[in-house]
């Protein structure tokens, strides 16, 4: 399999800037260490060579970002996706958040992103650099000198159980195309199913209890592109920017998952952008989990024009009271 | 039962009651002061009449029970008249040689002194040919 | 802030009884925006009403609230009385402290703090009411009739003779429906074919009225005043036009064992069929499944013979589409399938029969040309035994039966009972039943007639078993009144099989949203005050679809179901709900979750301009709702991710504040 | 009457078409159920926003149930299929945080069912008051 490296993708960008493709493309620039990279744009090769990074790290979820930007000005705007950013994509258009026409896709084969925080999780806060170019990353931090570690251990969640190596949408392709994997996304799901209720609340309540509400997760999902959200919306009745009792951010983080629910492709920003490392995810699986136990397996964003489970119904579906007492048996 | 169907027949005859008429309501039986000393209620007398259901009806105490009170014959919404009903299955019985139901040689057991003489008369009249 | 005015009603005892209303008053006099509180012994009453309006111009109400029975059924009427005094009547709410208060609660103490809370909730909510205006639409002037009985028949005629359009869509390839199969009809006795068939001739010639027979609903969508029904013309093969129902066809066709369905199956027609001598339209039709042209290409006697060139085998179904104002569902009934009564015995002999089937053999257009004769051999029988009830009032066997009383069968029983002694003085007739029921006008006096002139024997108790033993059918059943078993020897079994809703009517109510009860039945919009209704408005119920019914009430159904119909379409215009859903474009992100759950079409998408950041302009995709077409669910709302739905009269933040106030 | 017995605060939303009305039929034919329960009525059960129901619990509700037409008897054809799966998910969700599943219940009960609706709601009342007071969805985030 090709490398997907930095210097493919600006040729690939150099080649569709000047030949008229694209007016522009969307990408990513480095920020303050080389893991903690921003999203932007880039109109031109020069400062893309200047700024472009693109490497292990560079796990983030473009499609978001295509709702603004493809208001902007005439022209295509070149983006790079991942398999499992062609979902968003496919939602988003599903759901009529932007112009096809209006953007260049290329799909980027991928074998896995590394998650910082879990660098961080094994040798401390103070990393200077990572150098990920083979499979054991040499990790240069601050007190301890260069350490190493298997790149496998710290795949980001959603590259561990990765779904697919499947692109569903692109204009042209990087590297080969892989295939829809069977993942054990859903075996954390599962095990908190077979807790008890006891159990799982205290699971829960461990995990919610770090939230800051900074919105991280909220302002990264792919699914809530809404050009207002409910919770900064004074007519909805939910309106908080800060909570007024504990009880709203429990609310804030389960409509948020149910938003979402059946729209989710599961591309696991959620829980990669909190700074408090909940596992948010886990909220977004149970849905999917769930929603394909009850009525079916569905994938959201897997064919463009999709009709959600939450926007959709048969006769034959279970009762509430079946649901919840599926796991009682 | 060929032989119950004349008998019916007749007692319909005699009686100029239609048991047809009976909508089994049971409003005779309801009234009835003698219903406990009866084996078989005035509604059933309607109703075996009008089966043909005859036999057991001459073999029962019971006709000799009803007191020939007609609160039956009030009573009933359809005008069926119970009562005459139940004189007829008497009379087919008493009318028989020997079937005397009352002898005189009983009236001086059955004698007490509230006993007004005109219940014997009557009770003659009834029970007898 | 609004100015608020409570008046809390005693409904004579019926709230004062169990609710302290004068506390109730006091209470919520408090609430926010609260200026005014009163109690009245009768609100909904003229003076109840007054002392409302004198104090919404006295107090300078700009909302009220009315503690009072249920919305249900007084909203409107205090709706009315705001309006009546120049406040929007849709700044009124009721709290139902009636029905959901002082009917189920006993204690005083606990009827009068749940009553403050629904108060305070109507409150609450009123707080956060707008006014509102409803939208009007246009009526379409024509009505449309599905199934052409005599209900069908009936509801067109009135309507058309009140001058406006009528359509009738009837499945089978005539009208007249059940009620052309029938003999006599109680408790007059006057034959069937006699009264019915006037009716369709008057129909076949009313000049506002259309026939789509053979035809079938295929979709319905809009909504009161506004729908559209695409209605399916089944082929025929036979051109209507054309066809002059000489019936020659019907005597040359060489397929002669087409099972007759006219007559239940008891005899036989040909491929080509005219259902009866009195058909309306009278028009040959070709059995699809039996002719031999269609099947396998050979034979077209039927073209050959006909001198009309009405024939014509290529013949594709068609499709219909019409503009209606109003739509009467009159889809009539069907008797059920006695397949699972084995008791009976009706699948193991010919001789146990359904009473409908028995309504053909007494009838003289049909299978014995008028002659009781058995099925199984043709004799005459001389002992017959009816059974009420088959199916009827069976609550425990409801894969078999009905939990129902089918209303019709202990008439047409006693009818059945009575015209066979009189035409047979020879043959003994005996029925058997649970109860006899005849609540009608002259129909009790009808069934004493079969029992005392008529000679029919009535037994009180159900058969349990009929046995064939050789050309004999062996009832055994129980004598309730003589407390005996009976073993009836009987030539002929006759069943009164339960009656249920016909089978197209289910996926018809779902094309019209016309909601039914369990049965199968259409369900009417107030089963008193409104028995004619759907509670779908423009949908209206006539005959045995919204329940058993026998002719008389079925006409007069038919007959007040025609007058809603022409109260409504002598309308010119129609004033909708307000109450319903309002896209904020500002907010909306254009993602079609709204419209993919709307039952109604009612959003559409619209690209809209918006300003952007820096002066620029963006253009969003934006959903806008058709307010003469939305009903009101709030579905929508749910589905946005948003908020920017939301339903006028029920928003969220009126709700939300509901769920406040009961929770504080 | 004991003065600390526990009450229950119980919300239930009612379609104006069947439930509402099966209520009113309850209070017609004078069918007692406690006086816990206050009815919000709406038009359609689909109308009913998992919103409203948090924010219920949110304000101290400690049960809510949710009552709309038999599935196939919507009065908008379809409102209540569409509850059928956003309540599964919903209770399903918040019984995967813990919550007690037995605080949320949906019930069809049409306009007929007056009888139903009491039954449902002294069985809903009696199940909440053995719960107790609502407290998982509050202390969920509140590390003890």
């Amino acid at each position: 399999m090709q490398k997907i490296t930095r210097e493919v993708l600006i040729a690939k960008a150099e080649e569709l800037l000047s030949n008229g493709t694209v007016s522009k493309v969307l990408g990513l620039k480095k920020g303050e260490f080389s893991y903690d990279q921003t999203p932007a744009v880039f109109t031109d090769i020069e400062s893309m060579k200047k700024d472009f990074v693109f490497d292990d790290f560079s796990g983030a979820n473009f499609s978001k970002y295509l709702i603004k930007e493809t208001k902007k000005g005439e022209g295509k705007t070149l983006v790079f996706l991942k398999p499992c950013d062609t979902y968003s994509f496919n939602q988003l258009l599903t759901e009529h958040r932007f112009d096809r026409e209006k953007v260049y896709v290329v799909g980027i084969a991928c074998d896995g992103m590394v998650d910082i925080k879990k660098i961080k999780n094994a040798f401390g806060d103070g990393i200077v650099s990572v150098d990920a170019t083979t499979d054991t990353l040499k990790v240069e931090t601050l007190y301890d000198g260069v350490k190493e570690i298997a790149k496998a251990e710290v795949l980001a969640e959603r590259c561990r159980n990765c779904k697919s190596k499947k692109h569903v949408a692109y204009d042209e392709l990087i590297g080969e195309d892989g295939e829809v994997i069977s993942s054990n996304r859903f075996d954390q799901v599962d095990e908190l199913e077979k807790m008890t209720a006891d159990e799982r609340f205290a699971f829960w309540q461990n995990e919610l209890s770090r939230c800051i509400r900074c919105n991280a997760c909220r302002d990264v999902c792919p699914a809530c592109t809404c050009e207002k959200c409910v919770f900064d919306n004074p007519n909805s009745g939910v309106q908080n920017k800060a909570a007024a009792n504990s009880f709203e951010e429990q609310m804030f983080h389960i409509i948020r998952a149910f938003h979402v629910a059946g729209r989710c492709t599961d591309c696991g920003e959620c829980s990669r952008v909190c700074p408090q490392q909940i596992p948010l995810h886990l909220l977004n699986r149970k849905f999917i989990k769930d929603i394909n136990g009850f009525y079916g397996d569905y994938q959201a964003g897997e064919e463009v024009g999709n009709r959600a489970p939450l926007v959709n119904y048969t006769k034959e579906d279970l009762e509430p009271s079946e649901a919840v007492n599926k796991g009682d048996k | 039962m060929e032989n119950s169907k004349n008998v019916c027949d007749e007692i319909v005859r005699i009686s100029k009651v239609n048991p047809r008429k009976c909508m089994k309501c049971g409003k005779c039986s309801g009234t009835c002061p003698a219903y406990d000393e009866m084996e078989y209620h005035p509604h059933q007398f309607v109703y075996m009449v009008e089966t043909g259901d005859i036999e057991p009806l001459l073999k029962s105490k019971s006709i000799y029970r009803c007191l020939s009170c007609f609160a039956c014959i009030d009573r009933c919404p359809r005008g069926v008249e119970p009562a005459k009903l139940v004189e007829a299955v008497r009379l087919m019985v008493v009318r028989q040689q020997g079937n005397n139901h009352l002898k005189p040689d009983d009236i001086p057991e059955l004698l007490d002194e509230d006993l007004p003489q005109q219940a014997i008369v009557s009770a003659f009249r009834k029970y007898t040919k | 802030m609004q100015r608020i005015g409570v008046f809390v009603c005693w409904c004579g005892s019926n709230i004062a009884g169990t609710v302290d209303v004068v506390k109730v008053a006091e209470a919520l006099k408090s609430e926010p925006g609260v200026v005014h509180s009163a109690n009245y012994q009768y609100m909904c009453s003229q003076a109840g009403q007054q002392l409302i309006k004198d104090a919404i111009k006295e107090h300078n109400l700009t909302g009220i609230v009315v503690c009072s029975c249920s919305p249900r059924m007084h909203e409107a009427t205090f709706r009315k009385t705001a309006a009546a005094a120049g406040l929007n009547p849709y700044m009124v709410e009721i709290a139902n402290i009636r029905e959901q208060c002082s009917w189920i609660h006993k204690d005083m103490q606990e009827g009068t703090e749940k009553a403050i809370v629904l108060g305070r909730t109507a409150i609450a909510k009123v707080n956060l009411n707008a006014p509102l205006k409803p939208g009007e639409s246009p009526v379409t002037k024509r009505a449309l009739v599905i199934g052409g009985g005599i209900a069908g028949i009936q509801t067109a005629l009135d309507i058309a003779d009140a001058g406006f359009e009528v359509d009738i869509v009837e499945k089978k390839p005539t009208i007249g429906g059940k009620m052309a199969q029938l003999d006599k009809t109680f408790p007059t006795l006057d034959c069937a074919a006699c009264i019915l068939t006037p009716k369709m001739v008057d129909v076949a010639q009313h000049e506002k009225i259309r026939i789509f027979s053979y035809s079938e609903v295929e979709e319905v969508k809009g909504f009161v005043g506004n729908f559209d029904v695409k209605i399916r013309k089944k082929a025929r093969y036979v051109k209507e036009d054309v066809c002059t129902g000489c019936g020659l066809c019907t005597e040359k066709c060489p397929m002669k064992k087409v099972p007759n369905d006219f007559n239940l199956g008891m005899d036989n027609k040909r491929a080509i069929y005219i259902p009866f001598a009195q058909a309306v339209p009278k028009i040959a039709t070709i059995d699809a499944d039996y002719c031999n042209m269609l099947k396998n290409g050979k034979c077209g006697v039927c073209a050959k013979v006909c001198t009309a060139k009405a024939i014509d085998y290529t013949q594709k179904d068609e499709f219909v589409e019409e503009k209606y104002g109003a739509i009467v569902a009159a889809t009539g009934f069907n008797p059920i399938s006695m397949d699972k009564f084995d008791e009976f015995a009706y699948s193991q002999s010919k001789d146990v029969i359904t009473s409908l089937e028995f309504e053909r053999l007494m009838n003289a257009a049909g299978p014995t040309a008028g002659k009781l004769l058995r099925p199984s051999d043709g004799v005459h029988p001389h002992k017959i035994v009816f059974v009420q009830c088959v199916g009827s009032r069976c609550a425990s066997c409801a894969e078999k039966g009905k939990e129902y009383c089918s209303k019709i069968c202990c008439m047409y029983t006693a009818k059945h009972a009575m015209l066979t002694r009189d035409k047979y003085p020879d043959t003994d007739v005996t029925v058997f039943y649970i109860d006899v029921r005849t609540p009608g006008k002259q129909f009790d006096e009808f069934y004493r007639r079969a029992a005392e002139e008529y000679g029919v024997h009535y037994i009180k108790g159900m058969v349990g078993k009929v046995s064939p033993e050789g050309n004999k059918l062996i009832v055994q059943g129980s004598d309730l009144i003589a407390n005996k078993q009976l073993k009836i020897e009987a030539d002929l079994v006759v069943l009164a099989a339960a009656i249920e809703p016909d089978k197209s009517a289910r996926p018809l109510a779902t094309m019209l949203t016309a909601s039914m009860d369990t049965n199968d039945f259409f369900t009417e919009a107030h089963p008193k005050l409104r028995p004619v209704e759907s509670p779908t408005a423009g949908i209206f119920l006539s005959g045995a679809c919204q329940g058993p019914k026998d002719i008389p009430e079925t006409v007069s159904q038919a007959g007040a179901a025609a007058a809603k119909v022409i109260g409504l379409l002598a309308k010119d215009k129609l004033t909708g709900n307000p109450c319903v859903a309002q896209s904020d474009e500002l907010m909306c992100n254009g993602c079609s979750s709204c419209e993919k759950v709307c039952p109604y079409g009612a959003i559409t998408y619209a690209d809209k301009e918006f300003r952007g950041p820096n002066r620029t302009t963006l253009i969003r995709r934006v959903a806008q709702v058709n307010e003469a077409i939305c009903q009101g669910c709030g579905c929508c709302t749910v589905a946005c991710p948003s908020g920017a739905m939301d339903l006028k009269g029920f928003a969220n933040k009126q709700i939300m504040a509901e769920v406040d106030a009961i929770c504080k | 009457m004991q003065v600390n017995e526990y009450k229950p605060k119980i919300v239930a939303f009612c379609c104006n078409w069947c439930s509402y009305a099966g209520a009113d039929l309850a209070g017609s034919n004078r069918l007692a159920y406690p006086a816990e329960v206050k009815v919000i009525r709406v038009p359609c059960s689909c109308r009913v926003n998992p919103m409203f129901i948090l924010r219920a619990f949110q304000r101290g509700a400690d049960g809510v149930i949710l009552c709309g037409c038999h599935p196939g008897d919507c009065h908008y054809t379809s409102g209540n299929y569409y509850t059928r799966r956003r309540m599964a998910l919903l209770f399903s969700m918040l019984d995967y945080l813990g919550i007690e599943k037995e605080r949320t219940r949906v019930e069809w009960v049409s306009a007929a069912e007056g009888a139903k609706f009491a039954a449902t709601m002294n069985d809903f009342v009696k199940t909440v008051t053995a719960l107790g007071e609502n407290k998982r969805l509050e202390d969920l985030r509140c590390k003890k």
